[in-house]
Order: structure tokens, then C-alpha cells, then sequence
């Protein structure tokens, strides 16, 4: 279940970001799985992020996510 | 002094508050980051301007918060801050240190960064100012060897804070340090892994008095309050009026609800404790005189923020008293409620209390399981904008 | 590897025996002299609290110089005030006195108790942050040198609290505040069209801005400001670098009054514009400094004992506030957010100055 | 043709010799006994007024018999209220226990003055307007038989003004009233889709709607209303007849208090909801009497003397309103309307009833 | 009474405030439309329901206000209020009568309507309730024979109001029916002619006490008060006291600003006058003894409103002093400009308050040429969202 979870919430990244947005909001991710469970999205999102497949970036006052190939070097 | 290359903020150095030029001068001293700094900042003193672009980075390995990314706009003139990211080290709550732990960070912070740090942030943090990318891991791993860890950022809980409370007070009327500490190590994935809609700050003071501000900066303000009546010591208060306090110009007729009486001929103060609102004032002014009621507990309020976007926000009221002692489950009970509802309904970078403004505090109450009681209010509303729930309604259907 | 939630160090080990002894315990205190306080507990346990101003912004190095005091005379133990002041917390009331002739020795300002000034809770500016207005730490330094006797002096109709912050984002938190500094833009963002489409999302970018200025240019992936919409609040370039803001002739300081935060007598009230702009003049911000200490000497000539600034203008009125201080009303004072008419005169009690 | 334009008859004819003697030469004035006012001029006139109920509503046949009695003891002189009450203007002295008199035997309350219940402002109603939600006159005169005795005796703390109105629109003015009786309804307008298109312009209509609970369905020419964000204020009829909103079962009074208009002591108030919803209950309102009585009751019973109703109110706190009255308060006392914010309490000080 | 077509209404004539029951019973003796109102409205109290159509009619020949159209719902059942509808008529000034010319109004609305009136509507107007149709304009005819005219209905000006002041009233600070009368014939063509985007109300009071409710029901409210020093009669204060007033508890602790002192010893009553705000209360306890200051004038105030569409509004203080002698011209050109202005920027159905709320205080101001003053405000803005004028800039080009 978690495993099916984690796999469409990494489609969703790779989908999204094929554009020049490469950051999304943990809400746009909760929002892109509409069927599942908000607290079951973030569980996945956090263990992808603890497999640093997934990144945060953040400016300070707010937090995004990313995959990790598009983090940025510096900047 | 003529040929200093800092003229303008040389002048800083002067005067006696303590200066903070002399404290980047000293950095400077040993650390090549702080010297540009202080050349950076002098061009800021001369151009007028801020030279630091917008930050944005990673945090330590497993955390989505905790440092400030910063880049230097003249990396050309000042290659030793090209980058300069702050690490907001949770502090000990109260603000409390014993010289070895302060001895610590300050090794850990010559070993990886600028040697300046802030004590503290506006949030409470022990702010360690600028060090390049490279060093954030390995400085957080020392952190994390010497006992620290860090504080939020971003979209997460950040560092909670507490006043001095219990531990040098004597109108404490909770234990607002060990409140503050368990709420900070029972939510430190929330501190660490940001996964709210935007910032959420809580902050704790043991009375009215607010030493922490939280009524006014934070999401969620839990403060201490009592029920029943002010402790009054009548040897106490003749003590302060034979010492000259003017009882009833300076207390009784600054009280707000002016339910207190003095009585010069019977040299005795009477307080009408039904109308008393516990602002504070006579036990400031009185401290061996007036002790806080026996029952003791917190009221919680909610949504204080600064201005961005709608405007600045106090808290307003939602729990008029709350007993709060340990394990504080009701009190964990209904943040955790709270937090659920907006973090399911906030919009990113919504704040809690524009959140409620937006759904209305009858969605918000009904959704957290609170009964509306007029202490919410100032007063109740104005406007006949009223709404009711389908099933006040009579149901027979309308033609 | 490093281990990680672990919190902060439990501050339970960082008290000194006689709080460990007298915690919760405490019956009352008094302010000795300027700077020092006596927490005399239920048991006769006596603690001796020593508070110093800090710059705030401190060298590892100035860091060991106040732990060698804390070592000295306080067997180590210490504290930071939600102000930023240094307190030395002493069980031995006869390490007091030594103590405080070291620390004048050394320069540091003994005070901040009672009816004074204390520190400036304050912010970045242009020493890290990327969106200020003014810089924070400067014109501190340059406000409480003036300001200096008020805070080794309990001179005051009751305390001030001051405090700055360097854009309006607020971290200063000054919304609350007896006297607030406020670093404020006055021209509108430049969207730089080159680089908005690759670092900005357009809806966010456009949601951002409180007044509805920004309107997405969909066709260009970039964005519109309306000038005339626009008060220049720097929200847009929080969310989006592409829209630079800052302006060195029209950046600077404005400056509001009467907030406070405890519910002691009032109810806690926000600051509101004194004045609304002031020029950034580094180093030492004359303009600032000499209206900060205009309104406070107007209000210590004016105010009752125990009376907070905004309580003495709210009891004597903000048309005579304006009389007394000089500062001139204009348009920029009355609202026009979206509470404004909340803050409108809807009576005829007024004073004619 | 008739002449258009010329306005009201001049006042100045109306005006009885000894008013025109004394204009804007009153000294002083006493309240002679509930419903007589004596004016003493500058010169030493004497002005007697005697002030009576009126239902507002009145018959050519009974304005005749007022004419009657203002022509046997007033030379013919006589003023309306701005609160409807009729006045009898006397120049002479021993013609004011006579009028009385005849007053008193033909039932016209004699009262009002002072510390009293002086006439409700009040509406249509169910008499001619189409928006109402519960009817005007019939409340009144139930309300006014409770509490009659107010109107005839000076025994309240302070004047207490008791208006109505029937629906959302207010034309009672009751929002800023001692005690407002307004009609509300409490579902949502029904668009009648047939009818919807000729009558009404779409975007008019979506305007009017407070909360923005209506969207245009630009294909159907119609309306849709989105339930959950109507909050039945009626504005989309007024400029809309195919969207009904009357409801017998559902349509009812809510009670506000605290409202007042004068400057004196305290700045105008707007009044604030007490009941959300008593239902109509004609030919009596049974249960909006009683709750109007109560207030006024427990009101009278704790005020100090001048106190207005919202005065007292503001002194004793709202929790303790709620408490004496042992009205509920409800999640619908709290705002959700724009301005909602200003009214949470931000403070801790509170009672705890 | 078993029998009656009315039971319960009927109800309604019992008790001892004058029944309105009543009113329509007499005028249903001699008027058959009276008639059917009383059975429209018996079958309302037994549906619990209104029976009047929207109405909607044109007004009489050259004027687009006045009237209101009304329809039944039932005329079927109720054909003799098929058309129902009432007829404004704009009230003397100060609602003073001499019983002829009342007289003259019920026997022409005996000839044209119901026999039923409003005396007065809560704008002021003398309403005829419930004509026909085709009766409006002889019925108005009439009327103007009589020396009457109608008064605003729709886009108009409505019939401006004023407090008897002078007229009968001590503290009458300007002549408010005066103002009022001049107003109602200068702007004859506004009330008659509905060009405004809405409605538009003026009401006068003379004093502080504003017993025409012109602070909380006009979009343009004035407001008699004065300046200088309240005139005391010492010997009038000491009558009051012996007469057994309690000053200090009565008059000076209730007095808002706290100005005044009463000595019991000296039995003199100090007023501070530059504290004072003007708030009639010590006037009103004492009209003998005190008497407004001698140099008089009005406040004017402006937005004032019900609450549809964006909640009530009380009004805002704009002038805070303003002479007012006869022919009132500052205040005309006053009133015009605003007028202009919010008829070229308002929208349709946007009154004045609202207009202003939208645009801004500033934006008002600069065009109808009015100086910022602290007496607009209860207190400056705590938001920090302040516009700056494009001259206030420094023009230096950024780069
Ligand atoms: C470091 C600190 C100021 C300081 O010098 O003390 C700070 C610094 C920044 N704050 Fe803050 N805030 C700091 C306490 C506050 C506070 C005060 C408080 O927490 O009590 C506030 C007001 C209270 C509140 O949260 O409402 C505050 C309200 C903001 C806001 C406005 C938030 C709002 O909802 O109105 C922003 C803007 C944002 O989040 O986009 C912001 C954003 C920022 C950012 C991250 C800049 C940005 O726009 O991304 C600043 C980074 C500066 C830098 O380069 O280091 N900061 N910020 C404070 C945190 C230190 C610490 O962790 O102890
Ligand atoms: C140490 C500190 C708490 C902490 O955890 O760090 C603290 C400690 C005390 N506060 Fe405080 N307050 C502290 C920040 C505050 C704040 C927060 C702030 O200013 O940002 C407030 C709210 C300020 C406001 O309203 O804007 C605050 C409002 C008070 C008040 C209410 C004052 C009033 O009349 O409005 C009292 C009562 C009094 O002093 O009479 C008080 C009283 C006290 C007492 C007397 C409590 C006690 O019995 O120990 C402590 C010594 C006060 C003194 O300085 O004279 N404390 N106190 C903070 C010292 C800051 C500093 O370095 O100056
Ligand atoms: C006749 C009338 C003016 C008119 O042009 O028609 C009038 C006449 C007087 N008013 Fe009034 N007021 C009249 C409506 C009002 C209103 C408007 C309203 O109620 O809709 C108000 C504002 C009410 C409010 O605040 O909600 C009003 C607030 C006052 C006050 C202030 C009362 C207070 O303490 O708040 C006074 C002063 C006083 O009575 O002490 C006052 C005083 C007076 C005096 C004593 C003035 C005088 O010296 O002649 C008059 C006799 C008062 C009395 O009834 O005891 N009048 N007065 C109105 C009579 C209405 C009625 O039939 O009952
Ligand atoms: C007759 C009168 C009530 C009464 O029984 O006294 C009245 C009756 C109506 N008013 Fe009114 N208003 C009357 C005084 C008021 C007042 C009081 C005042 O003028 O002091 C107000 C509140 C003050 C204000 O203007 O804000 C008032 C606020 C409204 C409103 C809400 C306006 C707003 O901006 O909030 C409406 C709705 C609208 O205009 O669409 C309205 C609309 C109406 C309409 C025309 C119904 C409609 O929606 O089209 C009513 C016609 C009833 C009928 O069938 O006769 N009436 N209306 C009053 C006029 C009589 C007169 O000319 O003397
Ligand atoms: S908030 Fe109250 S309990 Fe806490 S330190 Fe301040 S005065 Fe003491
Ligand atoms: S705590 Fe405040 S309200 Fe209560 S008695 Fe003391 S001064 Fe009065
Ligand atoms: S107030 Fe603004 S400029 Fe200053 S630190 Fe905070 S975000 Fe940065
Ligand atoms: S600076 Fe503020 S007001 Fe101006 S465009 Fe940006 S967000 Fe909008
Ligand atoms: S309050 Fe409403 S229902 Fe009553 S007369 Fe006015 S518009 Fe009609
Ligand atoms: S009744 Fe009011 S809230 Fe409901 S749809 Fe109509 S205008 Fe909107
Ligand atoms: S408003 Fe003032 S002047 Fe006019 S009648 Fe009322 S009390 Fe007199
Ligand atoms: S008018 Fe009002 S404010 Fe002025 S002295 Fe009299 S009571 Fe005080």
C-alpha cells in the first residue's frame, strides 16, 4: 500500500516537473492524490525524502519539495 | 581612523550601548567571513541598500528546516560570504545556559563558521550567522554530538518558546518551561520535516503579563490564568500603603474593572473577584501583597501574527481556562486537532488564524470540538450575516 | 551519523540549585536598584538577577567573555531574556556588588528593569536578510545610545518597549510594540521579465500580493504590477526574487506607537503610524533617533505612573498626541486596508488638539 | 399642471408664536412629569410640551381627532417625533392638566420622556412591504403592551430605544438600538428559473449578494444560489424578484442590544446580537415579548442610573450579559462577516460570567 | 368576536398601546381598500407570510421618486389592493403642523387613497399608505395645490430630516431646521429626479445628542456643536447640588474625558474644556446650569448606512468644524463635491460609505479638498500597507 503510494506520488513529481516548475508545495502534492488520505501522502512523501528521492528546498519562510535531481547547485 | 576601510560603521563603534560592530570587528579578527561581512555591510551603509540575495537551500541531512540560505550579491568583492546561511539551533527553553553548553556552541561555531552568531533570534532561536553549504552538514552533526539540535524554518513548527515562567516567578500559573519543552520534543518531526500549509509558532507565558509576547506572535498562545480569588495578604497590603503606595490611585483606580476597594480608614483592600478580569495589575504593583487564585490553569488562544498578508492579528481566545498539567493531554489533544483542520484546509502560506477568518470560527470551533462561550468575543456581532447549520433548520420543504 | 530530533538540551540541568530548590516556589521580588532583581522565594531563599544589555548580535569570542563573568560569579549559570539581555543569576548576594563593578568596568549597561527602556528586540537588515528596508542593528545602536539613561534608569511613567523591524514582514514582531521602528519600501517591484519565468510560479506570485496588484502576463510567463495598486509591502519578492523592491532613495524608517502585548490594565493593542517615512541617513539615522526621543520625552513630560504610552494616548487622544509631539497627520495615518473603516471616528467626541 | 419642485410647506408657518419668540433662545428645560417637558426661554417664556403614543400608523379619522384636541388646547399647533410620538405644543400653562386629562380618557399613553421606552421606530411589515420576515406593527404593539408602563414612567436607568425592522435591509435603522427586534430569514432564496430571465439582469443580481453565494448560469440566463454560502439576507430579492426567499416555517426575529445613537458619555454603538432566532409567532410574538421584557428587566435591575443599555453591557462585561439574562450564546453570536476579526477577544481578560 | 373575518388581529386591539388594528378597522369603515388590507394582512398573520408582489411604478408626471409601488399577491381574493401603492410626502421641517394643513392631507388622501398613513415614515416622509395606480397624479395635484410635494424614493436624495433645535431645544448649536429646510429646496431637483448611483441621505442634528439619529442613518450628517469654553452658571450648579444632585457621580465620573471636578468644599465645578469632547452628558444632567461654549458651528460626518451590502456603517468625522450661517455655502459647495464625486466613482447601488471604504479615505479627501485632521480617526492605522503619492517619491530613476 505505502509502496503503491509512494510510486504515485514520485509519478506525480516526475510529471509535474517536466515543465519549468520545478517546486511544488506539499499541498499541490495532496491535492495531485486526490483519493488517498492527506496523512498517508505526507508519510509517503517523507520517507521519499528520507530515501533522498525527494528534497526540500526552502526559502526560510517556506518549505517545497523537489526532486532531488532538479536540486539546485547554489542559488 | 582616517584610513579606516569602514568609516561609516566605525562611527557605530561609538556611544555606550554596546556595539555590534564590535562585535563583527572582533569575529573579523579570526574569521575571514566576518571581515567581509563587515566590508559587505559597509557598502550597505553607503549604497543604502541590502547586497544579500534570496536564500533557499536544504537543510541538514533529514530535516527540511532548521538553516537560512544566503548568497552574497557581490560575491565579486566579498568571495568569504558568497554564502552565508544561518542555522537556527533550538535553544534551551527559558533561555536558560550553563557556561559549558554556551563554551560548546561557540567552539562548534569557530569550527564551522563565522564566529557570530545572534542570542537570540526573534523566535527564540540561538541564531549561528553564516556559513557556507559545505560546513552545514558537519556543523549539525557537532550540534548534534554536543546536545543541540535545531529549530524550524519554513513550512513547519517553529522553535517554541516560554517565559521564565516557574523558574523565577512568582506569578507563574503554569509550569510554562516544561510545557514549552515537552510540546518541543514531542512535535519535532513537525520542527524538523515541514509539512504544514506554512509557519505555525507556539509560545507559552505563565500569566497575563505575556513575557513572551505570545499573544501577539504566535499561532497558538498558551498563558496562564487562575479561577477564584486573588490571594490577599491584608499585613501585606497595609505594609505597601505604610510604605507609601498611593493603593488607591495606583492600584485600585488602574484596575480595568475597578472591582477593587480601598479603604484608607480600615487600612483594608477588598477585591470583588467575580468582576476581577486577572489583568495583572495589582499583583505587579503588589507582589508580596497579591498572589494569583489557587485554582490554577491556561487559557489557549489562537491566530496572532504579523501583517503579511491581511493584516497583523492578536489571538483571539478559544479555551478561557484549561487545567494543564503533566502529560498535558488535553492540551496536546487539541493542538493536534487544530493543526489537523488546517492543515487540511489552509491554503499554502495561509496562516491558522487567516484560515479561520476565511471559514468562519463556527467552522473552525465545530471542526476542533469546542462550544462557543461569549469570553471569544469582544462583543458578539454587528452585522446580521448570521448563518445557520441544516439541521437548526425546519425541514418541511419549501414550495 | 549524527542523531537527529533529539531537541534541545533539557534546560532543567542549566538551573541553578536555588531555582532547582524554589521552583514554583518563588512569593515575590523586587527591583534592588536599576538592572537587579531579588526573587525572594516561599522559603526565604533569596536570588539575586543581574540584567545586561547585549548587542544582540555577539562574537563567539564576546560569548566566553560573558561565560568567564557567569563562571566568576554565578558558578556558571546564566540567562537570555525574551529581550535579548544577558542575566547573571546569583544565589550569593554578596557577589552582587563585584560583579555589577566588573561589568560597568567592561562597559556593559546594568538596567532594562521596571519603568525603563529596555533592549530593542530587532532583526537582521542588511547584515543576512535579502528583503530589508533599512538596516536593523544600526539604527538600534544609534537609538539606544541616545536612549542609554532610560535604560540604566528607572526614570519612566512605566515601561517602554521598543523595537524595529527591518521590512514588513515584521520578525521584529513591532506590531505590538510602545515604540516601533519599521523599515518600509515606497516604490512599487520591478518584475525582472528576463528571469521571472524560470524562478517564480505565477499564481503564487500573484496570490501573494495583498492589494491585488499583480496580475499574471500569461502570454510572457511573467507578471504585471499596477503602480497605483501597489504599497510597496515586498510580499511579491518574499515569493518571487524576480521582483526586486528595494530602492536606496525611497527605502527607510517609519515609525508607530501606543502598541503593547501584556493584558496588564488594557487589553493588548497594536501600534499605529507616527510617522510615516523617515530617510535611511547611515549611520546613525539622525532623523530616527531624534523622533524616537522626541515621542519618549513627550510622553515622560505627559504620561501618569503605570501608564503605557498607548494608554496615555488613548486617554488623552491621538489629536493631542499629534499636538504635543509636532508630528504632523496626514492621509498616509488614516486606514485604507481592509479594516479601515473600523478605524474611522464615528463620533463626535474629539478634541481640537 | 400642478407645480412640481416646490418642496415642503415652510416650516416656519407651523411653528406656534411662542416657539417663534423663543428661537434659539431656550434657556433651559425640566421634565415636568413623564411626558411633559417645560422649555423655558431666555425671557422667562414657558413652553409646555405633552408627548403621546401614536401607533404610527393612523387613520385620516383619527389624525382628525388629534386635530380636534391640538385645536381646543394648542391653538391648532402640534409636532410629530423623530420616534413618531405626537406632540402637543401648550403656551399656556393651565391647559396642560386639561388636554391630560382628555388624553387619558380617550386611552393616547402620555409618556416617553426621559428615562423611559419611548416609541419603536418600526417598518412595514407585512402592511406593504414584499421583503419582510416577519411583520412590523404587530410586534410593536405587542412588545408596547408589556412594556407600557416604561413609556409612562421614568423608572429606567437611562432612555432605552427599542426599534424594529423586518428584514435585513433595516429601515427601522435598528442597528444602532437599546434593543433592535430584526425579521430575518433562514434559508436561502429559491431562483425561479422560469421567470428569472425576463425579470432580473444577471450581473446586478450576482453583485448583490454579501457573501457571494451567487453564480450566473450565463446559459439558462439564470442564477444559481450556492446554499452554503447564503446567509438568507434577502439583498438578491430586492433586486431580483424571482429569487423568493420568504419562509413561514423558517422566518423569524432575532434580538440585538446594546446599540446607541447619542454622543453623550459613549461614542454611538452599533448593537449586538443577543437571540439569533425566535420564531414568529402572530397575532403576539409571545416569545419576543418575553425576551424583550427579560432584557429590559435584568437591565433595569443592574444598571447604575444613566447608563444605556449597551453601557452597562460594555461595563459589566458580555459574559456576565449572557450570564444575567440566561440567554445561550451560540457559535452565531460569533462573527464570520468581513470585518469578523475586530470582534475575537484578544486578550485574556475575560470573566468567567 | 367568534364570528370575526379577524380573530387575529383582533388579538391586536387589546391592551393598552394604541392598536394599529384599529387604525385599519376605522379607515375600513369608509375605504374598502383599507378593507381588503386588513383581510390581506389577517390571512399574512395566518400564513406567517407577506402577501405584496414586488412593485416597481413609475412616479407622477416630470419625477422619478415619490412613490412606491405595491401589489398584492392575492388579488384574487384582495382585488381592492390589487395596487397598493404609498405616496411620500416630504414632511414640514421638523415634522411642526398646524392642524389645517393636516387636515388638508387626510381629506385629499380620504379623495385619492386609503384613508391610512404613516405619520411619519422612518425617513421622515409623511407616507400615504395605498393608492392606485391611476389615482397618483391627480392625488399629487392635489397635493401640490395644498402646498405639498413629495419627497425621495429610488436614486435620490430622500427627504432630509432634522432634530427640532431651535426650535424647542436648549443646546441647539446650529439652526438644524433651517439647514435642513434650505437643503430640502436647494436640491429639489435631486429629491424629485434619481440621477445618483444610489440612495443619498442627509439628516441634521443641532447637538451632540443627534435625536434625528443623523450619525447612524445619513450618508451626510450634521452635527451642531461648539467651541471655546462651556458656559457655566455657578450659582445654577450649586442649585442643582442643593437640590441634592450628586455631581461627582452623576456629572463628572460619567463625564468620557474625565475633565471635569466638582468640590464639595467650594461647591464649584471645574470643567477642563480643552479635554472635553463635547458629549452633551454634563449638559444634559444640568441644562440650567451649563450651556454650550458661544463660538458654534458643526461637525460633518459622512458614510453613514444600514447594512446591505457590505455591513452598517456609522459615519466618519470629515470636517470637524464648520461655521454655519445662512445661505450655508461652504457646506453646499461641500456637499456638491461630494455628491460629484461619488456619483462620477460610485457604482450602481454603492452608497457614499461604501464608495469611500473602496477608493480609500485619501482619495476622497484629495478630491473634494479637504485637509487630513486626527479627528477622522479613532486612532491611525496599525497596518503598515500605506500609499504613498507619486510627488511624495524621490523621482531619481531606479534602475
Ligand atoms: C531571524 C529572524 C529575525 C531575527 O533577526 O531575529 C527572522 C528572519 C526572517 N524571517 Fe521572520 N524571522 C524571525 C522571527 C519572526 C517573527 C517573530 C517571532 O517569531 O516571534 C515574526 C513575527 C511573528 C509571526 O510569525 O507572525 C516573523 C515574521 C516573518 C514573516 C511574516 C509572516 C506572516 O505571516 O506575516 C516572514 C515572511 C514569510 O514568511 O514569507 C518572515 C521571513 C523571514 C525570512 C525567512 C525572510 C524571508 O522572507 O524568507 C528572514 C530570514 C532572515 C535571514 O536572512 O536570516 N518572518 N519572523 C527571526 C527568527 C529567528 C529565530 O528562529 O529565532
Ligand atoms: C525576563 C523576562 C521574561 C523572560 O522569560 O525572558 C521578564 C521578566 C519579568 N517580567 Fe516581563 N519579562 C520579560 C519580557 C516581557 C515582555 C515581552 C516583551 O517586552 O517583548 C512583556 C510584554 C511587554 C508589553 O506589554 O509590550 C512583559 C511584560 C511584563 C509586565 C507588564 C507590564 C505592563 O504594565 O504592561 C510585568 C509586570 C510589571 O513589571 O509590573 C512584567 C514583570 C516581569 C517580572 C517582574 C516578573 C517577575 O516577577 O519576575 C520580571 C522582571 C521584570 C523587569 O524587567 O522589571 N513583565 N515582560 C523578559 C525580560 C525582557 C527584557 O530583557 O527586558
Ligand atoms: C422630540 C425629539 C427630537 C425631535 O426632533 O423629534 C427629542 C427631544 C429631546 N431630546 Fe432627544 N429627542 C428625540 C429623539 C432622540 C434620539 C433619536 C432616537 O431615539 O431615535 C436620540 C438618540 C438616541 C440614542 O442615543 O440611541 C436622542 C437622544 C437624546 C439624548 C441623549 C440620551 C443619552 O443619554 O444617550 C438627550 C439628553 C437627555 O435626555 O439627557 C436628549 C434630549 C432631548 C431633549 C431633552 C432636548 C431638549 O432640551 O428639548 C428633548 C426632550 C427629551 C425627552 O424626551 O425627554 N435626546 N433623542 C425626539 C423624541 C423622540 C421620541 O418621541 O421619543
Ligand atoms: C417606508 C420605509 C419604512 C417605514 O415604514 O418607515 C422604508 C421602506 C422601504 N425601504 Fe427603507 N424605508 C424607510 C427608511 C429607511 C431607513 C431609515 C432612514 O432613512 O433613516 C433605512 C436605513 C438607513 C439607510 O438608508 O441606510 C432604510 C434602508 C433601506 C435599505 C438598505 C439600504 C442600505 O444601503 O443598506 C433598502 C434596500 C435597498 O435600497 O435596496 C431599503 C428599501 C426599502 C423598500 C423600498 C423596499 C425595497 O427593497 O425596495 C421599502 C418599501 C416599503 C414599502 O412597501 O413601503 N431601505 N430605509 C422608510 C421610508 C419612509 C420615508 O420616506 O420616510
Ligand atoms: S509571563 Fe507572567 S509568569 Fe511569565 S515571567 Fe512574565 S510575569 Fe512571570
Ligand atoms: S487583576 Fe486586574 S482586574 Fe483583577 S483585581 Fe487586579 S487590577 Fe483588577
Ligand atoms: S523583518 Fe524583513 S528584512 Fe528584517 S529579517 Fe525579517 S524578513 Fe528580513
Ligand atoms: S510590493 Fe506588495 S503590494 Fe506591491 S505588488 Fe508586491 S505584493 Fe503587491
Ligand atoms: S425593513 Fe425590509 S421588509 Fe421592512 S420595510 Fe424595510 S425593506 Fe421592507
Ligand atoms: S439571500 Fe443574500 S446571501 Fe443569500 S444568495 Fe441572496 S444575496 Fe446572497
Ligand atoms: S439633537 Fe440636540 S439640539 Fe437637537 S433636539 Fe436633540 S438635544 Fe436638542
Ligand atoms: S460635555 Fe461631556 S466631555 Fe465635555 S465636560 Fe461635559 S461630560 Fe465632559
Amino acid at each position: 500500500m505505502s509502496a503503491e503510494i509512494k510510486e504515485r506520488v514520485l509519478a506525480y513529481f516526475r510529471e509535474k516537473s517536466k515543465g519549468d516548475k520545478k517546486m511544488f508545495y506539499i499541498k499541490d502534492v495532496v491535492k495531485g492524490l486526490p483519493d488517498v488520505d492527506r496523512h498517508a501522502v505526507q508519510a509517503a512523501v517523507k520517507e521519499l525524502l528520507d530515501e533522498e528521492v525527494l528534497k526540500y528546498w526552502s526559502s526560510g519562510s517556506t518549505t517545497y519539495l523537489m526532486l532531488a535531481e532538479n536540486f539546485p547547485k547554489d542559488a | 581612523m582616517t584610513d579606516s576601510k569602514t568609516p561609516l560603521l566605525d562611527e557605530l563603534e561609538k556611544g555606550p550601548w554596546p556595539s555590534f560592530v564590535k562585535e563583527i570587528k572582533q569575529a573579523a579578527e579570526k574569521k575571514p567571513a566576518a571581515a567581509d561581512l563587515l566590508n559587505q555591510l559597509e557598502l550597505s551603509y553607503k549604497d543604502r541598500i541590502g547586497h544579500w540575495k534570496h536564500g533557499g537551500i536544504v537543510g541538514v541531512k533529514g530535516y527540511g528546516s532548521g538553516v537560512i540560505g544566503r548568497y552574497s550579491d557581490r560575491p565579486d568583492l566579498f568571495p568569504n560570504v558568497q554564502a552565508f546561511h544561518t542555522m537556527r539551533v533550538n535553544h534551551p527553553t527559558g533561555w536558560f545556559y550553563k557556561t559549558d553548553a554556551l563554551r560548546k556552541l561557540c567552539d562548534i561555531w569557530d569550527k564551522h563558521g563565522s564566529g557570530l552568531t545572534n542570542l537570540h533570534g526573534s523566535t527564540g532561536d540561538a541564531i549561528l550567522l553564516g556559513t557556507t553549504t559545505e560546513h552545514l552538514q558537519p556543523c549539525f552533526d557537532d550540534l548534534s554530538e554536543a546536545g543541540f539540535d535545531l529549530g524550524g524554518s519554513g513550512s513547519a513548527l517553529r522553535t517554541p518558546s516560554a517565559c521564565v515562567g516557574p523558574a523565577r516567578c512568582e506569578w507563574a500559573c503554569i509550569d510554562s518551561l516544561d510545557i514549552c519543552y515537552q510540546a518541543t520534543m514531542t512535535l519535532q518531526d513537525q520542527i524538523h520535516r515541514p509539512m504544514f500549509p506554512y509557519k505555525f509558532k507556539i509560545k507559552v507565558s505563565a500569566c497575563a503579563n505575556d513575557c513572551v509576547s505570545a499573544i501577539a506572535r504566535s499561532d497558538l498562545a498558551i498563558m496562564g490564568t487562575w479561577k477564584g480569588r486573588i490571594q490577599v495578604d491584608p499585613a501585606e497590603v497595609r505594609a505597601y500603603a505604610d510604605a507609601g503606595l498611593d493603593i488607591r490611585g495606583e492600584v485600585c483606580d488602574l484596575c480595568p474593572t475597578k472591582c477593587m476597594e480601598w479603604s484608607e480608614a480600615d487600612r483594608t483592600l477588598v477585591i470583588h473577584d467575580g468582576d476581577c478580569n486577572r489583568c495583572m495589575h495589582c499583583l505587579n504593583v503588589m507582589p508580596k501583597a497579591l498572589r494569583p487564585g489557587k485554582e490554577r490553569g491556561a487559557s489557549i488562544l489562537v491566530g496572532g501574527k504579523a501583517p503579511i498578508v491581511q493584516g497583523s492579528l492578536l489571538s483571539w481566545v478559544i479555551v478561557p481556562f484549561m487545567k494543564l498539567e503533566p502529560p498535558y493531554t488535553e492540551l496536546f489533544d487539541l493542538i493536534a486537532r487544530i493543526q489537523d483542520w488546517w492543515d487540511e484546509n489552509g491554503r499554502s502560506r495561509e496562516r491558522l488564524g487567516e484560515l479561520i477568518n476565511r471559514l468562519g470560527m463556527r467552522h473552525f470551533l465545530k471542526a476542533v470540538g469546542l462550544p462557543a462561550v461569549p469570553q471569544m468575543v469582544k462583543h458578539p456581532r454587528t452585522n446580521p450575516y448570521v448563518f445557520f447549520w441544516p439541521e437548526e433548520i425546519d425541514k418541511k420543504e419549501v414550495k | 551519523m549524527a542523531k537527529t530530533d533529539i531537541g534541545p538540551p533539557d534546560y532543567k540541568q542549566f538551573l541553578p540549585p536555588i531555582i532547582r530548590d524554589n521552583y514554583g516556589k518563588w512569593r515575590y521580588h523586587e527591583i534592588v536598584r536599576p538592572g537587579v532583581l531579588k526573587h525572594v522565594g516561599e522559603n526565604g531563599d533569596v536570588l539575586y538577577t543581574v540584567r545586561v544589555a547585549s548587542p544582540r548580535l555577539l562574537s563567539t569570542d564576546h560569548i566566553r567573555e560573558i561565560c568567564d563573568l557567569a563562571e566568576t560569579y554565578c558558578d556558571g549559570f546564566l540567562r537570555f531574556t525574551s529581550r535579548h539581555n544577558i542575566e547573571f543569576l546569583l544565589a550569593d548576594e554578596h557577589r552582587v556588588a563585584p560583579l555589577i563593578e566588573e561589568l560597568q568596568a567592561k562597559n556593559y549597561p546594568v538596567g532594562g528593569t521596571g519603568h525603563s527602556i529596555t533592549n530593542m528586540v530587532h532583526t537582521q537588515g542588511w547584515v543576512h536578510c535579502h528583503t530589508p528596508a533599512t538596516d536593523a542593528s544600526g539604527p538600534v545602536k544609534a537609538i539606544m545610545d541616545e536612549l542609554y539613561d532610560h535604560f540604566t534608569h528607572m526614570d519612566l511613567p512605566a515601561h517602554v518597549r521598543i523595537s524595529l523591524a527591518c521590512c514588513l514582514n515584521m520578525c521584529g514582531a513591532v506590531h505590538c510594540s510602545d515604540i516601533a521602528i519599521l523599515g518600509i519600501h515606497r516604490t512599487p517591484p520591478r518584475p525582472d521579465n528576463s528571469r521571472l519565468p524560470n524562478v517564480c510560479e505565477l499564481p503564487t506570485t500573484v496570490a501573494s500580493c495583498p492589494t491585488g496588484a499583480i496580475r499574471a502576463d500569461m502570454k510572457n510567463k511573467t507578471v504585471q504590477v499596477n503602480d497605483e495598486k501597489c504599497m510597496y509591502c515586498g510580499n511579491c519578492y518574499t515569493v518571487c526574487p524576480a521582483m526586486p523592491i528595494a530602492d536606496p532613495d525611497n527605502d527607510g524608517i517609519s515609525i508607530w506607537v501606543g502598541g503593547k502585548v501584556s493584558n496588564a490594565r488594557s487589553a493588548p493593542m497594536f501600534s499605529k503610524l507616527a510617522i510615516p517615512f523617515l530617510p535611511n541617513n547611515p549611520p546613525r539615522w539622525p532623523e530616527v533617533v531624534a523622533a524616537v526621543k522626541n515621542i519618549v520625552e513627550v510622553y515622560a513630560a505627559h504620561a501618569r505612573k503605570h501608564e503605557r504610552l498607548g494608554e496615555w494616548i488613548e486617554r488623552v487622544g491621538w489629536e493631542r498626541f499629534f499636538t504635543l509631539t509636532g508630528i504632523a497627520f496626514t492621509d498616509k495615518h488614516i486606514d485604507d486596508f481592509t479594516l479601515a473603516t473600523e478605524t474611522f471616528r464615528t463620533t463626535t467626541q474629539f478634541k481640537w488638539g
